[in-house]
């Protein structure tokens, strides 16, 4: 039997609410899978979408965005225009072929704790099924980048 | 809405379960007056087979889990979309199986090893107590007869235990049946055993538990003046009624009060008869004290 | 398994963590507790002692042993404490009335252990011998439907009454329920006797396999 | 070119027990730009810090990456050694190896892995950073307490003890709190009136504080040091001023049939009232709800007798906003309500109650006059259950929790009945008792020892009525679990304690984070414990987790000197994470195109338009601006904006894109 493959996950978390969670998931000994890279934002807002169609162009499988919850948001308002922006970006990411099913999209409070574990499994699990994200690496492999 | 369902006939899938076709067929009977009454359609399931009650779930698991499925089944088949089982027994050993497995991968694979098939959506179980609930509102409106009696609601254990299977908001006193008996004008006492265990399949095996049990609930229910018990429970029924004797030799005084079935309370108040209610099957035989009403109107009738 | 117990979130997942590791110390032989947990799906672990199921035990008083007491047996995983679990008459004077589970703070489903213990008891062939009426009268109940599909009531009490010689208890009510039609005198036919029967057998196999 | 050095801690085990460090070092040695890697045990202890500074000096590094536990934790500690080595602060960052991948994996060569991207990402970070220097702003010198319960006194008084004035806010009429409602206090059983009512006052009269009674907080805006409160002032339709507290209108007040909440619903009040007789301002409010004349329009029987002309049938609510530059949340918390327990019967049966309607039968100044007496008859209850953990600690119907005080004032409540009534019976049905605390074992003994309350191990299952009787159905599990039936007089619940109603709310206003309970969350369990995640607002008592009165005193103290310590310095610095909109030579000026959308997304109104003109002064460009002061870099500006004119120090395009290529 071939050798399973290893999905590589980016997620994109605020300061806050969802790396602050991410501790506590660390502070209580919570395992989750490893295949996971965090970058750390001051807020949601900060999520230029440019910056998830760079994380796929540079060989990302699935990509997680996560801040805090509606009306939690440190700066007031940022995750509500995280959530607007990422409203119109996934039709366009739909149009342009990306596979919706490899972007997660949530919210993980500094509490959460587990919550931001059951979010990493579930996300890298879906994305294993998927499989490596070929289309997108072949493009850039031929220089679109 | 409740309403309007009774006015055009109502069909809800039936399952009679062995006991309404033996020790308690006084229940069953009084059910089908009522439904008739109420113009509510009972389809029995084809070729239903028993749910295994509790011996089933007491040393035989997998066979209580995919008996109730396999009616559940059968009833999907046949489009029935919900279930009635009269008997709590029944009812809840539907309802917990389809909880299972709903609930639990390992057992719902199982199951579908057992019975060799897939299971999809299975109809919703209810119990009769649920159903005589959707059309309380025609009720009330056809009592020909109020039930005048004051009568303490007897639940028991497997029609409201346990809340996250049942749905009983209130299990610790639940009101669904008082609420019955007053749209038919009777009064339903405060007590405090409504759903206190009466020994259930101990029945035969343990009557002595059963007698036990079944005086203290009898004790506070005839404490508070109590005319007679309401049950939705044939077990219930057989050991407030059949062990009468057993119970009373625990008790003094003794007790006579009859044990009803809430379908014969409401039929009682549709105007239905003593026979089609199959009241006389009953152990403790079915008689009030006579109420001031009645005396007038017997005096009417008289003059 | 998380499905049979509602948490607050930001604990599930460390609790499955610990749920699923913390049988490995008795690694190779399975404690009853490890195996009422994966066959059961009910966790031991969770029960605290307060005590609440035994005080509102109907039956409590006719038990050996008080059923927090049967999950304190099986809390140990020591053999020895587990076999006095199998053979207490506690397990089968346990009604299944369920007023344990509905006000556990826990949650643990005691009456679900109950049934996994006596089906065990019973496997082991260990059953508590003064329950034995109790024995008697679910097998006479199961076997009376394996055969034919519906419960044929005077054929289980006389299958019952053979089983356990208590020849004279009961006569009292028979006739007067023969004589109010409570009691039919033959099985009732409708149902399809084959499938049921095969339904027991299959069961009985998935079992077999589930524990191996 | 640049030269940065990668140091990877241990954290003893915490770390090197999962993670190949030596090996992670050496991986770091290849990165390009990398000139010095090593790993260490301790990189927070002195020697590691004397190492980093060392290692910056020798090597000429220009960046450092300190890759050990979570930012959160130690980055300040990290950036000052860098700056004490002589490199710009902002030129250090850390890689989290720990909260983040030694204890969530698995020891293993994938854990390792990880380990290593996560360093090259912060060194292909750490190479693109700039110096920046902190920003500094003033600080409004005023506090605000929220809560003026026992928690919110102390903390005002030992702010305005320190000069500093300090608004006191309270959303009842009276300050005191819960601790106002108590009879004696545990350990000690001094009277709960007696230490506290000394303390209300003197807040009250205290010439630094300002008390806002019957206010609540509507809006919080600002930051640290520069906070704005709007405080809504509702209207107690009396003139303050002119009310001298005769009480004349509570005793000619027609309705007078209204559930008494300061007594718990045993006693009543009239429609017009003071909470209770040492209520602080002693000063009445009509309640609109009761009041016959907001409900009919007539009667007014107040406003003609009162002496001093006070009553304002027309008064208004008033809406004030105030500068603060800190705040302190000490908004209490609530018992658990009667739904609960049905099978105890709380709520219907009348002597069945909880610990708050007790600590009122108890108290001297309570309807009774301290004589236990139970609800429903008056009588003298010969018998009394107690039942611990109503609530705490049971996943099914309360809280998972434990409430940490039921323990000692269910002792409290045995005792002072054994006190009260002679030849009385007490039993306790409990299932752990946890009495750690200063004198509080010894006080839980005396209970058992002198008083003779009865202590069973074990919960109860079930509560009935019979014959004017509660028949109590527990167990005593010392006993092998033997089935107990005692038949009582009165039976007191301990309900659990929980958050405060509305206090998801309040954290929502104020962006503080809470728990799973509503309780607001600690910025760290361990070592900082009475700030919040949201710098400036500090925390005080059980708003944050159940808590007994010593407790909670202590605490606030604490937040108090958190805010002393913060009103002493003579200005803030700021991390200097703001976004920034660029400047060009002329003729292009800067890349912003001046169509402001920035400015709609920003929640701080932090943007600004600068007209750049010629020296004839014509217009020749509008662009953004930012204003430092007023920008909390939460960088979405940045995203939102077309031409990537505006970029966020620290999180910059440049950075964050450098970050995802390293990947």
């Amino acid at each position: 039997m071939a050798e399973q493959f290893e999905p590589k996950m980016t997620a994109f978390v605020c300061n806050w609410c969802t790396y602050a969670g991410a501790d506590l998931t660390g502070t209580s000994r919570i395992k989750y899978q490893s295949n996971v890279r965090v970058i750390r934002l001051p807020c949601t807002g900060r999520i230029d979408f440019m910056l998830v169609m760079k994380a796929f162009s540079r060989g990302s499988d699935g990509v997680i965005i996560s801040g805090c919850h509606p009306n939690d948001c440190h700066y007031t308002s940022g995750n509500y225009h995280a959530r607007r922006r990422w409203m119109v970006f996934r039709d366009l990411m739909d149009f342009m072929g990306i596979d919706l099913r490899r972007v997660t999209f949530s919210w993980v409070s500094a509490a959460e704790g587990a919550k931001w574990a059951e979010l990493v499994n579930e996300a890298t699990n879906t994305v294993r099924e998927l499989g490596p994200y070929k289309e997108v690496q072949e493009l850039t492999a031929v220089g679109i980048d | 809405m409740t309403g309007s369902l009774a006015t055009t006939t109502m069909k809800v899938g039936y399952f009679p379960g062995c006991s309404l076709q033996g020790s308690s067929r006084d229940f069953a009977e009084s059910l089908h007056a009522v439904a008739k009454a109420l113009a509510i359609e009972l389809c029995e399931v084809p070729e239903w087979n028993c749910c295994g009650a509790s011996s089933g779930h007491m040393i035989e698991h997998l066979v209580s889990v995919a008996l109730p499925i396999n009616v559940l089944l059968k009833a999907q088949k046949a489009g029935m979309d919900q279930v009635m089982a009269p008997c709590a027994s029944c009812y809840n050993r539907l309802a917990t199986a389809s909880y299972e497995v709903a609930h639990s991968p390992t057992t719902k694979a199982q199951v579908e090893k057992i019975l060799q098939t897939t299971i999809g959506k299975l109809p919703r179980v209810l119990n009769v107590v649920e159903l005589l609930a959707q059309v309380s509102d025609s009720i009330a409106a056809k009592v020909s007869k109020k039930f005048e009696q004051s009568v303490a609601c007897y639940y028991g254990c497997l029609l409201v235990r346990p809340a996250k299977i049942t749905g009983f908001d209130r299990t610790e006193d639940p009101v669904e049946m008082d609420k019955l008996v007053a749209a038919v004008g009777g009064k339903s006492i405060d007590w405090n055993f409504k759903t206190e265990c009466c020994g259930a399949s101990f029945s035969v095996a343990r009557t002595s538990v059963v007698g036990r049990l079944g005086a203290k609930i009898m004790h506070d229910a005839v404490k508070r003046k109590a005319e007679a018990l309401v049950v939705a429970c044939p077990m219930c029924h057989s050991n407030l009624d059949l062990r009468r004797g057993e119970i009373n030799r625990r008790l003094d005084p003794k007790t006579d009060i009859p044990v009803l079935f809430i379908t014969q309370v409401i039929g009682l108040a549709l105007g239905l008869s003593a026979k089609e209610l199959g009241l006389g099957r009953h152990f403790v035989p079915v008689q009030f004290p006579v109420k001031p009403s009645e005396k007038a109107a017997a005096a009417a009738a008289v003059s | 398994m998380g499905a049979y117990f509602a948490r607050p979130e930001g604990q599930t997942v460390g609790r499955e963590k610990r749920m699923s590791s913390h049988h490995e110390s008795v690694s190779g032989c399975h404690s009853l507790a490890a195996r009422l947990e994966k066959e059961g799906e009910v966790s031991v672990a969770d029960c605290y002692q307060c005590g609440k199921c035994t005080a509102g035990c109907p039956a409590a008083e006719d038990m050996d042993v008080a059923p927090s007491q049967v999950l304190r047996l099986l809390q140990t995983e020591t053999p020895k404490h587990e076999e006095r679990a199998l053979k207490s008459l506690a397990i089968w004077m346990c009604i299944g009335c369920e007023t344990c589970v509905t006000r556990c703070p826990q949650e643990v489903d005691l009456p679900r252990a109950m049934d996994f213990l006596r089906q065990e008891a019973l496997a082991r062939n260990v059953a508590n011998p003064s329950a034995d009426d109790v024995v008697a009268f679910h097998k006479a109940f199961l076997h009376s439907i394996e055969k034919a599909g519906r419960l044929f009531e005077l054929g289980m009490v006389g299958d019952y009454k053979l089983r356990t010689g208590h020849f004279f208890k009961d006569l009292g009510i028979a006739p007067t329920m023969f004589f109010k039609g409570k009691l039919g005198l033959f099985p009732h036919g409708g149902a399809n006797k084959r499938e049921v029967a095969e339904i027991f057998a299959r069961a009985r196999a998935v079992r077999k396999e589930s524990q191996t | 070119m640049s030269r940065v050095g990668v140091f990877i801690c241990h954290c003893g085990e915490n770390i090197a027990g999962t993670v190949d460090v030596a090996a992670v070092a050496k991986a770091a040695m290849d990165m390009p730009g990398v000139v010095h890697a090593v790993d260490y045990k301790y990189m927070c202890s002195d020697p590691g810090q004397t190492m980093l500074k060392d290692a910056i000096r020798d090597r000429k590094l220009d960046g450092v990456v300190v890759a050990a536990c979570s930012p959160r934790m130690h980055e300040p500690t990290f950036r000052r050694t860098a700056e004490e080595g002589g490199i710009n602060p902002y030129q250090c960052e850390m890689a989290n190896l720990r909260e983040h991948c030694s204890w969530v994996h698995e020891k293993g060569e994938p854990t390792t892995a990880k380990a290593v991207d996560l360093v090259r990402i912060q060194v292909e970070k750490v190479k693109r950073n700039h110096p920046l220097k902190p920003i500094r702003v003033p600080i409004t010198k005023k506090a605000l307490v929220l809560g003026g319960g026992i928690a919110g006194i102390q903390a005002a008084l030992d702010i305005a003890n320190t000069g500093s004035p300090v608004l006191l806010v309270e959303k009842s009429p009276s300050i005191g709190g819960h601790m106002s409602q108590l009879s004696e206090t545990f350990p000690t059983l001094d009277c709960s009136q007696c230490i506290l009512t000394p303390r209300m006052v003197e807040a009250a009269r205290h010439p630094k504080i300002t008390l806002y009674t019957y206010s609540e907080l509507e809006k919080l805006d600002g930051f640290i040091g520069n906070f704005k409160a709007t405080i809504r002032r509702k209207a107690r339709k009396i003139d303050e001023k002119l009310c001298n507290g005769c009480g004349v209108c509570q005793q000619k007040c027609p309705v007078k049939k209204i559930p008494d909440q300061f007594n718990e619903g045993l006693s009543n009040r009239a429609a017009i009232y003071v909470p209770f007789p040492q209520a602080v301002p002693n000063k009445p409010v009509i309640d609109l709800e009761n009041c016959t004349y907001f409900k009919t329009g007539k009667c007014k029987a107040c406003e003609k007798l009162c002496p001093t002309k006070a009553i304002r049938f027309d008064q208004e609510d008033q809406i004030e906003v105030h500068d603060v530059g800190a705040v302190v949340l000490a908004t209490g918390f609530k018992t658990m309500p009667v739904s609960h327990f049905s099978e105890y019967g709380y709520g219907k049966y009348k002597d069945v109650i909880d610990g708050m309607k007790f600590e009122r039968l108890a108290s001297a100044s309570g309807p009774t006059g301290g004589a236990i007496k139970r609800p429903s008859d008056g009588k003298t209850p010969e018998t009394i259950v107690f039942i611990a953990c109503a609530g705490s600690r049971d996943r099914l119907k309360g809280v998972p929790y434990c409430s940490k005080i039921c323990c000692m004032y269910t002792a409290k409540h045995a005792m002072l009945y054994q006190h009260k009534v002679h030849g009385g019976k007490a039993t306790i049905f409990y299932m752990d008792i946890r009495a750690a605390g200063k004198n509080y074992d010894e006080f839980v003994r005396r209970a058992v020892e002198e008083d003779g309350v009865k202590y069973v191990r074990g919960r109860v299952s079930r509560v009935y009525e019979d014959n004017g009787q509660l028949v109590v159905r527990g167990v005593d599990t010392l006993l092998g679990a033997e089935q107990v039936e005692i038949r009582a007089d009165m039976v007191v619940l301990a309900t659990a304690v929980q958050a405060q109603d509305g206090a998801e709310e309040l954290a929502q206003t104020l962006h503080v984070s809470y728990d799973p309970y509503k309780f607001f969350a600690e910025a760290h369990p361990k070592l900082r414990p009475v700030e919040t995640n949201t710098a400036g607002i500090f925390l005080a008592g059980t708003c944050q987790a159940p808590r007994d009165i010593p407790e909670t005193v202590a605490q606030a103290s604490g937040a108090a000197v958190k805010v002393a310590g913060l009103f002493s310095q003579p200005e803030l610095t700021r991390e200097p994470i703001i976004a920034v909109v660029d400047r060009q030579p002329p003729p292009v000026f800067s890349h912003c195109v001046g169509c402001f959308l920035c400015k709609s997304a920003c929640p701080y109104q932090a943007i600004e338009e600068e007209s750049i003109k010629n020296r004839n002064g014509d217009v020749l460009k509008v662009v953004a601006k930012v204003n430092p002061g007023l920008c909390q870099g939460c960088g979405t500006c940045v995203s939102t904006c077309r031409t990537k004119a505006i970029d966020l120090q620290g999180f910059s395009n440049e950075q964050v894109f450098a970050e995802l290529m390293s990947i």
